[in-house]
């Protein structure tokens, strides 16, 4: 596939939201390291060009659901930065109300689904927000990220079947780093290409350059395309890389110090300017790096002036009186 | 049919009669599960509705008991009324990682922005001698879970009632259909009520002991009260109905009354929801107690398939009689 | 493939073996009625071939782990038809003492594994026991029956992957019969040909007529040679059909007549001896059901004979004093 | 190491010298879980055993709960001692069935047949704000199925010591440990002991109250006492050890000393084990009591990520000093 051409303000708002999530989670990491954010801290640092892809080719009214690797998902869907960062601080103001942290991120105006930290636990919900959809004669789609490593999960399998053999749209969307915690894939899995897994429940499926934002989001548009026109799910294998351990927790000693040399030469953030010279000038990237940290830097102090919840109120919202319209 | 506004109904021709009526009054109701649709369902529950309502609204699933009660809960999220049926509750426990981490936790955790409208009906309990893997009574696990309501009809007009209100209920209800009352007839209203699924309901007044109890096993102990009736005991039965929120209320009033209460639970008993109903009467009622609340349970062993094993591993109303005199006569129990 | 020529030993063995498995089941089936036998009962007739086939091609040190439709594999495997039918009865003679009935059948001396009643739940056992031996160098293979159905569940999934990726020697044996009680393959999956799902995990698979025991029992020599050759596991799709409803409860709305009357036409215990007019002549077939029907008179005799358990032993061999050797 | 006979050990390598030891000691134990070789163990448990052992013993298995532990009852089954770690009880819902339908029940439904000596390493609890799909404690659960042996190991000696004789069982055995606990330190025998598997240890005597508990509450159960000796209350601290089968003779016995109970588990209230252990001390010693038993448990929320969220849902010393009090000076509980 050759490269689409592509106008200098699509090739802006890419950088943008690349830059945006690069950003927010380097701030983030900091802040976990002084103590400001807890628990646990997936951070998505390499894998933007993920995100920023397959965002731009939904629709408002389609669904996300991802995994606790999500604030990528979660900025370049649209969630507010001052509510993303105000969750990770456990704040009232944040986006799931200072309850679910980094690893559960909600958000029902742009039908953001989390944050699930269970591998393979969001699949089965794709596949049911789908159902609704295809019952209800919707013509949405919902978009599932994963990682490579709930590939091997039961609920990978049962949900992949049920999503075709009920022809229902869903976007698959695995996104191979290569390393599920320490375990490689190849240590995991005895197929390890994993568009052969999609053909066994006839689904289409094909793998991506996940390092190329451009590639990402073409493929993408390709993947909704089919996907909404009805005839059942796409399974997406999204070629990756993440720079940084696991969680913070990680001491990161299962990878090669060249292997993580080789795939930072891949980082987008870095080849998709180099590659759009006469778009992505250095003024203009020094433009956005401003722009995105005074949105960062806008995002702590609401969170730091965000309210905690009193603990009268835990029980809220452990039933609801209603559903929510 | 009988004059006088009644008739004769069957617990599952109930259950199914509750399913066909929510059906045709919201299109977003749905009926999910193995062998719903074209088979009639393991138990018969929902014969006729797939002719009736065809395979897009009584779906056949796979054998993935993980991913549909998954997918009911996305259907929830994603703005319809499903009814799942887990085929028996030995096989929900592939599932229970979606009804715990998704069903029961997905409102909370995302700060109220989501409710999760599902119902899931799950057949329960032995005296089939179906053995150890299909035998089981596991709904006090469920009755464990923050965010759940969990039903359990023990009678033909409960079994028609609940599922109306259930449905109605923003928050994922359980319904657990004990597999012996399915062949139930009983007498009910010809105009079917609904049913108050908050609350506890006493099956007879008694003032001597209280008989608490629910599901498949207050047929048992109907029959206790009616033979300690003859001896002169005046049992009280409460039918829980809801094992979550749990009504506290009406077992701690029928407690004060009578000093004396007996629970009976087709679950192991340790661990078992009849524990927590000793505790809560332990930690409310204490002082109106003339004896130590006893329990009647299932026997610790995985459920044998041969028929005088099984039966002796099940509750029996004898032992019901046995410990309710012994408490009401102030003779120790054991022994 | 064409059929191996074999000796008229050989081909009295298969069709005594079938009648065998047949007339005790249809004997059960009466019993059923009569109610001696009790709970869920499930026949495997007109599945005969697939276990007469496989377990010849298995060493008496190898292992079986099969499902609640489990007779047929019972007795091919060389479990004493009293003790299985003492089993149906709920005696204390029976194979699981009376503890497991129909479906759970279990017998040390054969190393057979159950009987298990969970759709699925055999599959991670197989592997464990194959794990068990590739870690103690031991040479054996652990075969692993399961319906079509089981597929869709995400315990073949991981167990399949599991088994390839440690290279385990585990022979999973397919019997696709079409149905998983009343639903059709077509409506569970959206790949019907089973083949292909093996090929998600990079395992060796075909397909074999299960309707014929010669290409059973050939095809099983020849899968049981490739796993002990410890290169890993193997998949076979037996295909089948039952010719009788699930289970005692299954009123069999689901199927047609002319399906079933098509399928009963390729009846094995009918067309084997069809094809070996020489060997398998009306008196031999006459020896046969004499001896079989002896079998069984006496398996009854026996089980009628036999013991219920006290219900004070009841909670016997709920944890056990030492491993049994 | 300090003089006398004892040295300071960690949690964490206690229970990684009492695994290294196990896989010296035979060739047929091996450890398998997801990330316990290469990663070093989630919770840096096994570290240094996969350089040590060699990925064959230290087993890395992809995400598949339901499988790798059903493997392990294979393998258990086949000759092999295996030592299962599933990262946390959150995620051990995916291996219930083969838990429950399998491993506890193959020896009772095959007739005592078979055994399954295999032990199972599990996570437990909260304290860490790692929100609602990581933080629960589900350990009562397992408490409930015959045919398990359910140890929680609440100090550093215990988790040195319960190892080998899990091993030794020929019962599936479940070990929980909670992950608050892994970083403490305390002063132990340089030569470890074999720990009984059967009964619970009295952590501190005492004469006015019975406090029970066990696991990742030990400590501040043990701070709440020392508190209210200050005020002059002795309370008796009770750790459980062995969730299943319970040693109800400890606890009765303290009971029918103290005449008061206070049950402490981070299990949500409804349906906890705290729950069967008040059913106990009323069915055995209701007429020893002075008051009635009180239970401190988790609220029943999925528990939150804010730290003053989470802080409030778990049971703190406080509260269990209040209601001591309360209990030893006759006042109410409540208010
Ligand atoms: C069911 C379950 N098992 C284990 C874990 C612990 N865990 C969290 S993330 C992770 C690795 C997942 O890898 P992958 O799916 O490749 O996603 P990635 O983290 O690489 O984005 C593991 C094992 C979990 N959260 N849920
Ligand atoms: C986990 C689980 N779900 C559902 C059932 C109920 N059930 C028993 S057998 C069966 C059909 C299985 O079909 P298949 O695997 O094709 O085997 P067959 O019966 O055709 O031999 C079902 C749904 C069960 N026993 N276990
Ligand atoms: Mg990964
Ligand atoms: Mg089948």
């Amino acid at each position: 596939m050759t490269s689409p051409s592509i106008d200098r303000d699509h090739a802006v708002q890419l950088m943008r939201e690349m830059t945006r999530i690069r950003r927010f989670e380097e701030k983030c990491a900091e802040l976990y390291s002084a103590g400001k954010i807890r628990g646990f801290l997936h951070l998505y640092v390499g894998e933007e060009a993920i995100a920023t892809g397959v965002m731009r080719a939904l629709e408002a009214d389609d669904a996300v659901v991802a995994t606790y690797r999500e604030h990528g998902h979660a900025l370049a869907r649209g969630i507010n930065a001052n509510a993303l960062m105000a969750e990770m601080y456990g704040r009232v103001e944040g986006v799931s109300h200072g309850r679910g942290g980094s690893m559960h991120v909600f958000d029902a105006a742009t039908r953001f689904y989390g944050g699930n930290a269970i591998v393979g636990g969001g699949l089965p919900l794709a596949v049911g927000l789908a159902l609704a959809d295809k019952m209800q004669g919707r013509n949405r789609v919902t978009a599932c990220f994963f990682g490579e490593g709930a590939i091997a999960e039961g609920a990978f399998h049962e949900s992949m079947n049920l999503a075709a053999v009920w022809q229902l749209p869903v976007l698959f969307c695995c996104e191979n780093n290569l390393y599920a915690m320490g375990t490689a894939l190849a240590r995991s899995e005895s197929e390890t290409d994993l568009v052969l897994k999609a053909a066994a429940f006839d689904v289409a499926a094909w793998p991506v350059d996940g390092m190329d934002v451009l590639a990402v989001e073409q493929h993408a548009r390709r993947a909704v395309d089919v996907v909404r026109a009805g005839s059942g799910p796409v399974f997406l294998e999204l070629r990756t890389y993440r720079f940084r351990a696991h969680s913070m927790y990680d001491p990161d000693r299962y990878r090669g110090r060249e292997e993580i040399e080789h795939w930072r030469e891949r980082d987008p953030l870095v080849t998709f300017p180099a590659s759009m010279p006469d778009f992505l000038d250095q003024a203009t990237l020094d433009g956005i790096e401003r722009d995105v940290a005074a949105e960062i830097e806008a995002a702590i102090a609401f969170a730091e002036a965000g309210s905690l919840e009193a603990a009268a109120d835990l029980e809220r919202f452990v039933t609801m009186d209603r559903v929510p319209s | 049919m009988t004059a006088g506004g009644t008739r004769q109904l069957q617990y599952r021709v109930a259950m199914r009669e509750a399913m066909r009526e929510a059906l045709l009054a919201d299109e977003r109701v749905f009926l999910m599960g193995e062998d719903v649709g074209a088979y009639g369902g393991c138990f018969a529950v929902s014969l006729g509705l797939f002719e009736e309502f065809g395979p897009e609204r009584i779906r056949d699933t796979p054998l993935s008991e993980l991913a549909f009660v998954g997918a009911g809960i996305g259907a929830a999220l994603g703005g319809m009324r499903p009814i799942v049926e887990i085929m028996t509750v030995n096989f929900s426990l592939l599932a229970l990682d979606q009804i715990l981490n998704n069903a029961a936790t997905l409102s909370h955790m995302s700060g109220g922005q989501f409710a999760i409208p599902l119902v899931i009906r799950i057949p329960t309990g032995g005296g089939r001698q179906l053995a150890a893997q299909h035998s089981h009574s596991l709904e006090g696990w469920y009755a464990h879970i923050p965010g759940l309501r969990v039903l359990a009809p023990a009678t033909v007009e409960d079994a028609r009632g609940m599922l109306a209100p259930a449905l109605a209920d923003p928050n994922p209800v359980l319904i657990f259909e004990h597999v012996l009352l399915y062949n139930v007839e009983e007498e009910v209203p010809l105009e079917p009520a609904t049913v108050d699924i908050a609350s506890a309901a006493i099956r007879r007044g008694g003032r001597d002991v209280s008989l608490i109890t629910y599901g498949g096993s207050l047929p048992l102990v109907l029959e206790a009260a009616a033979e300690l009736a003859t001896a002169g005991i005046d049992a009280e039965v409460i039918d829980l109905r809801v094992l979550r929120p749990l009504d506290e209320r009406t077992v701690l009033e029928s407690v004060t009354r009578t000093h004396r209460a007996v629970v009976v639970d087709e679950g192991w008993r340790s661990g078992s929801l009849s524990a927590e109903i000793s505790a809560r009467i332990m930690e409310r009622a204490f002082f109106d107690l003339d004896a130590p609340v006893q329990r009647i349970c299932s026997v610790e062993v995985p459920v044998p398939y041969a028929q005088q094993l099984e039966e002796a591993a099940r509750p029996r109303a004898s032992e019901v009689v046995r410990v309710a005199r012994a408490l009401v006569e102030g003779r120790p129990v054991d022994g």
